[in-house]
């Protein structure tokens, strides 16, 4: 399985090159290196795949095992990693999707300071993710999880200049903290457990877990996939992290990272599906977010909030698709809008691009006939994230909704009215940004926005071909499920599948093809001759349902109400945000600790007899029997 | 009369095991030949010299200690010199370590301490006489031993502190560091006069063999002693409430000195409170781990906490060093052999990077013609830019400090954390792992200061001590090349170290887990 | 019938006490000093006593290491508060408090 | 009761030496002048000497009186003749309300010590293992010792005392430093 190193390897390489030679390389050139490193990883990637394609469904997990990387005691941790058909899956489209974006940074990224520096985070963040989803052990795993979160973290504020894009950068970094916290306890517990953390020893053995054991482990893995794949409530920092470049957003904050929590909960499906009561809480967190960020996107007038916000939505359906135990559908779905949604990005980035970074939606109109390739990518991914047949997101969203149906009608409910909103906030944001009245003269100073060049129209070709026929990888008919077929070994007994009535299975997806088709029709009604209605766009939802200073009031008050010693002047930077909040309560207790070091021998001298008189009289408690 | 007739009989002295002293011997040997050759040579002329015989001593006495470890592995550990000391792989291992730390000071501490307090022997001689008393604490099977151990290293240190004689910061940090010492040593003593008022010995294996065979009606005595105990290493080690004097000390002290007392006096005191808990009071574990949970717990708080207000470097660092006495406590609370390995572990990678840092700390000084005693962060601002090289390697070491992957202290704080999941106490481990993240954001506060662009702000660290340099001349110090080589050698070693184990961790690991207290 | 060992070991924590509270209250470094010495005292009164409750005689060689320490211990320390006085002409406890915060 | 328990000449021996030390320790803590602090300490030092012989540690009463009261009182004597600061000193008690919880923080601790050492018998079933105290004249069952039991920390006390000449040379060359203050050139002590 050496080509598996290679599928990791190159990245590094490119990387390496980047990090030594990157400023040397120079403006086009290291784009040049940081593609074509990704391009071979996805070569390398293919003959993976069809390596395990040549072997017997049973056989196909292989690992690669490099050296031993922790021996202690009974708990040993090798460097090893692992391509079965589930990672394989995840390789292909990271890499595909990366290279692809990649290409489009060249063009995009052109003619900034830091033109190379830019490629560097990207090859490694590419590397991170790779070895996230092919680590054969949890501790490895979370090393990429940390590698993808650290490379996020340093693009989110790669224009640091901004003081936004800085302090987005650090919410991102603290949220995903507490998110890292879950995932470390989690391994402890499968330790404690199962006495290892690889994943050869530890799915094959998850039914020997305790019920209550197994339960704690999910949600705490959960937590983990929560902060990273922005559940509620811990979402708020990816609209935040909208702040990078638009390539970033495209791939680590649509595509792949946010993907990863999906990913691990997919991974640890054997354990999961021991968990009901912690399955069920997460369909519910997934359907709930998906519901709640949609609300919110339909009233953004920030091109790229909508966009996140349908992220949000659509990483709720995944989770939703892990929850009711249809790993297979969620996957399905993290393929497509890995294609549509870095397609809407990228095309997002296009227009931003073409109209000097501009983002707000009241200020574009018109661009269709301006910008044709961009305009009809745009629509072909708003036609397959709405789910109209026979675009792609039309069967991928279709399983995930039958499986949640065969669950809890609710459940399906939701879903179906989210679907809706799906198609209506994504057509708003078509016709008002390439429809209507022209609005950018003020932003443009007269000259005519004009096409991207080839280099960013290329991929957002490819990608728009990808999401209309990426149905193609799952059709619902019994000979021709193909992803189902490949990834139902990985997943074996842990799959759920839940028995559907003829007519069900007809009235199901007819359903959802009128839902989408109504969304995209109301939306035409609505939006193509507007672009503002206040009574459609109400503020709670532009505020995103006030959930992010919902959390500075919460944090924030709370800390000042600890410190209510007369201080009336809050100082602004409280009410930065809820990370803004507990930073403060932080900075109160390390301005305590100051006082406390007043260089005074004798108090220090106190404190210390303080320390030593409690420490005895906890003595005489435990000497008198 | 028959007593007076017993005292007649000669004294048969003890069988002397040079084999299992020869640490000691090499490094107080080393010293006083420093000493005598500065009386021969002229104390002036041959500052090579000095440190050639130190860094030969203290390589020596790491060789020792690992055929010493190899021997233990064939013949089994045993006690020595009338059961005074303990020759077992955990002071063979404690050892190495030591010779770790000393030899990383040696090549990077002379150069810059000489160059503020002018040339001689007596640095080194300290430094040598220091590690003496480490490698005596380590070994000690004895309670007085340990003590003297303690006395031998807190002494040497109080006079390092002050090593900047001239200037009233470092002047100030010895003073303070001596007083509290002093009364802290006074506690621990207590400590010892109670647990041997309660069990007839002071030596730890006979401590154990009483307690083990009887069962004390009225146990207040012993456990009031080992409280006691535990203040005089909580003091030792910085832990909270007892560290009130490490970031005054810290701040004050010559940076090179600060680095090495951060290590030395950790991996002294650890390896003291590690054998003194497992051997002698393993029975009362159920008294004393509430205390170190406590002393863990507040370290690790306090620690990353009051340091996100520092703008002072080294007592940003001082506190840093607080929240890591607290993870290596997690593993002497496990008290089990995991925990012990988990802690060498600790101990050893955070010597090397500790020590590494503040000599990357002294450099940055030196090049910002700095009184040693303050460095905000606002003097590295950009320093990136001006010394990419020092910049580099100060951020690797600081995100090692942090915990960062493929770095020798992601897997120290991995390896404690485990040790105490191990025992079940898993709020610990999530307290541990919160101040981990809070202690990150210092860190990388620190990180982010190295490369940021805007240039520093001129002068405030001298704007706040205007009273303390008073005293002192630095009128920006310069340093030779030859100071300078085994400087740049020190610190890339102990950046390559720390690199090296956290790609390769199984080599330390393995070495660790060689050190198995006897008993 | 000799003093119950109890009775001395009442007085040498009492004067263990008394040196704490003069650590903690004066503001003299020499007197600071020397009270941490009477501590030092009620330690040894502590082993002398064991060891005669003991009948041992590991408690008065501890007080014989104890004192070599003491001694030890003034040396370097007086040297410190001269070193000190010599520049800033204080020996009152709370001047020597620039490193703080 | 107690007087026929105890032999009178003891006891009252105990009482002088008590009252003398206490007087010794709340001097030293009272003392306005550093001078005085000094004597009161020699007179504690002299009453636990007495409380050693008492208990059969004339050895160590010796050099508690020879070592202690001797030499490191009257080094303490010197450094404050040399320093010039026999001057009055404001005590802590007036006007500083944290020292007064402190005092009381002190004394808190000071009976919870007491508590336990009134609780009793501790020492139950411990046994001599160094060596019994009653196998002989006093020196010769402390040197006995010394050099068997403790022969290896009799040892260390020699690096000790390296350090202790090490760091006092140190600390007292820098001296010479501050007159001239460019150290690097002068040559010598």
């Amino acid at each position: 399985m050496l080509v598996l190193g290679l599928v990791i390897g190159f990245p590094l390489l490119g990387f390496l090159v980047l990090l030594a030679f990157g400023k040397r390389i120079g403006d086009p050139g290291a784009g040049w290196v940081g593609t074509i490193a990704i391009a071979l990883s996805f070569v390398a990637a293919v003959v993976t795949w069809i390596l395990l394609l040549s072997k017997h469904a049973g056989q196909r997990t292989q690992v690669l095992r490099l050296f031993q990387w922790i021996h202690a005691g009974g708990f040993h941790v090798n460097i090893t990693f692992r391509a079965d058909p589930l990672s394989v899956v995840m390789m292909l489209f990271v890499t595909g999707v990366a290279a692809l974006i990649h290409l489009y940074s060249i063009g995009y990224m052109k003619r900034d300071a830091r033109f190379h520096q830019f490629f560097v985070y990207l090859n490694l963040f590419v590397f991170s993710m790779l070895v996230l989803v092919t680590a054969n052990n949890l501790p490895l795993t979370f090393l990429g999880w940390e590698g993808v979160g650290a490379c996020s973290y340093w693009l989110i504020s790669f224009w640091f200049e901004r003081p936004s894009a800085a302090s987005a950068g650090k919410k991102a970094f603290i949220i995903n903290r507490i998110g890292d916290m879950g995932f470390m306890l989690g391994t402890f517990l499968v330790f404690e457990n199962l006495h290892s953390v690889s994943y050869s020893q530890v799915l094959p053995a998850a039914h020997r877990l305790p019920a209550g054991t197994a339960e704690a482990i999910a949600l705490l893995f959960f937590l983990a996939a929560a902060g990273k794949s922005a559940q509620l409530p811990l979402f708020t920092w990816l609209l935040d992290a909208m702040e990078g470049p638009t390539p970033v957003s495209a791939l680590i904050h649509a595509a792949t990272m946010v993907t990863a929590g999906v990913y691990l909960m997919a991974r640890l499906s054997p354990i999961l599906a021991l968990a009901h009561a912690a399955s069920t809480t997460i369909a519910i967190i997934g359907v709930v977010t998906a519901f709640v960020a949609a609300m919110a996107a339909t009233s953004q007038t920030d091109i790229k909030k909508i966009v996140a916000f349908s992220t949000v939505s659509q990483l709720g359906y995944m989770m939703l698709g892990i929850g009711t135990g249809a790993y297979v559908a969620a996957i399905f779905l993290m393929v497509t809008h890995a294609f549509y949604k870095a397609l809407i990005f990228l095309s997002s980035g296009s227009v931003i691009h073409s109209l000097d970074s501009e983002q707000s939606i009241r200020r574009m109109g018109a661009l269709a006939k301006l910008m044709p390739i961009t305009a009809w990518t745009m629509i072909i991914a708003w036609l397959s994230i709405a789910g109209v047949p026979p675009f792609s997101g039309f069967f991928s969203k279709g399983s995930i909704l039958e499986d949640a149906f065969g669950r809890n009608e609710l459940l399906w409910v939701v879903g179906v009215v989210t679907a809706l909103l799906t198609a209506y906030y994504m057509g708003r944001l078509v016709f008002v940004v390439f429809y209507g009245k022209p609005r950018w003269q003020e932003v443009t100073k007269g000259h005519e926005p004009h096409e991207s060049p080839r280099i960013m129209t290329i991929p957002l070709i490819v990608l728009a071909v990808a999401a209309a026929v990426a149905g193609l990888l799952n059709l619902p008919y019994s000979g021709l499920r193909f992803l189902h077929n490949w990834l139902s070994p990985v997943f074996g007994s842990a799959l759920v599948s839940y028995h559907l009535s003829a007519s069900e299975k007809v009235l199901l997806p007819a359903t959802d093809a009128v839902v989408a088709l109504l969304g995209v029709v109301i939306a035409w009604r609505l939006w193509r001759n507007h672009s503002e209605r206040k009574a459609l766009e109400p503020t709670v939802l532009l505020k995103g349902w006030y959930l992010d200073s919902f959390y500075d009031r919460t944090f924030a008050r709370g800390g000042t109400a600890l410190a209510k010693f007369g201080d009336r002047v809050v100082d602004p930077t409280i009410i930065d945000g809820a990370v803004g909040g507990v930073a403060w309560l932080f900075r109160w207790v390390g301005g305590l600790g100051r006082k406390v070091q007043s260089g005074l021998v004798r108090s220090y001298l106190l404190i210390m007899v303080g320390g030593i008189v409690v420490m005895l009289a906890y003595v005489l408690v435990s000497a008198a029997r | 009369m028959f007593g007076s007739l017993v005292s007649q009989l000669p004294i048969r002295l003890p069988s002397i095991s040079y084999q299992a002293i020869g640490p000691e011997l090499i490094l107080f040997g080393a010293a006083l030949v420093v000493l005598a050759l500065s009386a021969t040579v002229g104390r002036r002329e041959h500052p090579q010299l000095y440190r050639g015989i130190g860094l030969f001593a203290a390589v020596a006495e790491g060789a020792w200690s690992a055929n010493l470890l190899r021997l233990i592995d064939q013949h089994g550990p045993s006690l020595a010199i009338a059961g005074a000391i303990s020759n077992d792989g955990f002071s063979a291992v404690v050892g190495i370590i030591v010779a770790a730390a000393l030899v990383l000071t040696m090549l990077i501490g002379p150069g810059f301490v000489e160059s503020v307090a002018g040339q001689g022997p007596e640095f080194v001689t300290l430094l040598l006489l220091s590690a003496t008393g480490a490698i005596v604490m380590a070994q000690a099977n004895d309670l007085i031993v340990v003590f003297l151990g303690l006395e031998i290293l807190s002494i040497a240190l109080y006079v390092m502190v002050g090593f900047r004689l001239r200037d009233g910061l470092s002047r100030e940090a010895a003073f303070k560091y001596f007083i509290l010492g002093g009364f802290s040593s006074a506690v621990f003593l207590y400590g010892v006069a109670l647990v041997y008022g309660a069990t007839g010995s002071t030596n730890l294996v006979k401590i154990a063999a009483f307690l083990s065979s009887h069962v004390l009606i009225n146990n207040g005595v012993l456990l009031f002693g080992i409280a006691l105990i535990l203040v005089g290493f909580g003091f030792k080690v910085s832990a909270v409430p007892f560290h009130v004097w490490s970031p005054d000390v810290y701040q004050g002290a010559p940076t090179s000195v600060t680095g090495y007392m951060a290590a030395m006096a950790k991996i002294a005191a650890f390896a003291a409170l590690l054998r003194v808990m497992m051997v002698a009071f393993h029975l009362q574990l159920e008294f004393w781990r509430p205390i170190v949970i406590a002393l863990a717990v507040l370290s690790l708080v306090f620690g990353a906490v009051f340091a996100l207000r520092q703008r002072e470097i080294k007592r940003m660092l001082a506190y840093s060093s607080i929240n890591h006495a607290g993870f290596i406590l997690l593993g002497v609370l496990a008290a089990t052999s995991g925990g012990v390995r988990d802690s060498l572990f600790y101990l050893g990678a955070y010597s090397v990077m500790v020590i590494g840092t503040f000599g990357l700390i002294s450099l940055i000084q030196v090049d910002a013609g700095k009184v040693e005693g303050s460095l905000s962060l606002d003097d590295v601002r950009g320093l990136g830019r001006r010394r990419p090289a020092v910049a580099v390697l100060l951020a690797i070491l600081i995100l090692a400090q942090a915990g960062a992957p493929f770095t020798s202290g992601f897997i120290a704080k991995f390896s404690v954390i485990t040790a105490v999941i191990s025992v079940n106490e898993y709020w610990i481990a999530v307290v541990a792992m919160v101040t981990a993240a809070v202690a990150a954001a210092f860190y990388l506060r620190l990180v982010l200061a190295l490369f940021s662009k805007d240039e520093a702000e001129v002068g405030v660290g001298d704007a706040l001590y205007p009273v303390a340099v008073r005293g002192g001349s630095d009128q920006g110090l310069r340093l030779s090349t030859a100071s300078l080589v085994p400087i740049w050698i020190g610190i890339w070693a102990s950046v390559a170290i720390t690199v090296f184990f956290g790609l390769f961790p199984t080599l330390l690991l393995d070495l660790v887990s060689r050190g198995k207290i006897f008993y | 019938m000799s003093i119950p060992g109890s009775w001395y070991l009442v007085v040498a924590a009492l004067l263990f006490g008394l040196g704490a509270f003069g650590v903690l209250t004066r503001r003299n470094v020499i007197v600071m000093f020397m009270s941490v010495e009477l501590m030092l005292n009620a330690v040894n009164l502590t082993f002398v006593t064991y060891a005669r409750m003991l009948n041992d005689v590991g408690g008065q060689v501890a007080v014989f290491f104890v004192l070599v320490v003491a001694a030890a211990e003034v040396v370097v320390g007086l040297g410190i508060i001269v070193a000190i006085f010599r520049h800033r002409a204080t020996v009152t406890v709370d001047d020597i408090s620039s490193l703080k915060g | 009761m107690i007087a026929t328990v105890i032999s009178v000449p003891q006891l009252i021996v105990f009482i002088v030496s008590v009252v003398i030390i206490a007087i010794g320790g709340v001097g030293l803590l009272s003392a306005r002048y550093p001078v005085h602090a000094a004597l009161f300490l020699v007179m504690t030092l002299f009453g636990v000497a007495v409380l050693f012989i008492e208990e059969g540690a004339e050895f160590l009463a010796a050099v508690q009186v020879v070592v202690y009261a001797g030499a490191v009182v009257v080094l303490f004597l010197f450094v404050i003749m040399l320093l010039g600061v026999d001057r009055e000193e404001i005590t802590s008690f007036a006007g500083d309300t944290v020292r007064v919880a402190l005092a009381g923080v002190g004394v808190a601790l000071i009976l919870a010590e007491l508590f336990i050492v009134a609780t009793g018998a501790w020492v139950t079933g411990a046994h001599a293992v160094a060596g019994k105290l009653s196998a002989g004249s006093n020196i010769g069952v402390l040197a006995r010792s010394v050099f068997t039991t403790y022969l290896l920390p009799f040892e260390l006390t020699a690096a000790l005392l390296v350090i202790a000449v090490v760091g006092a040379v140190i600390l007292s060359r820098r001296m010479s430093g501050v007159a001239q203050p460019r150290a690097h050139e002068s040559r010598e002590v």
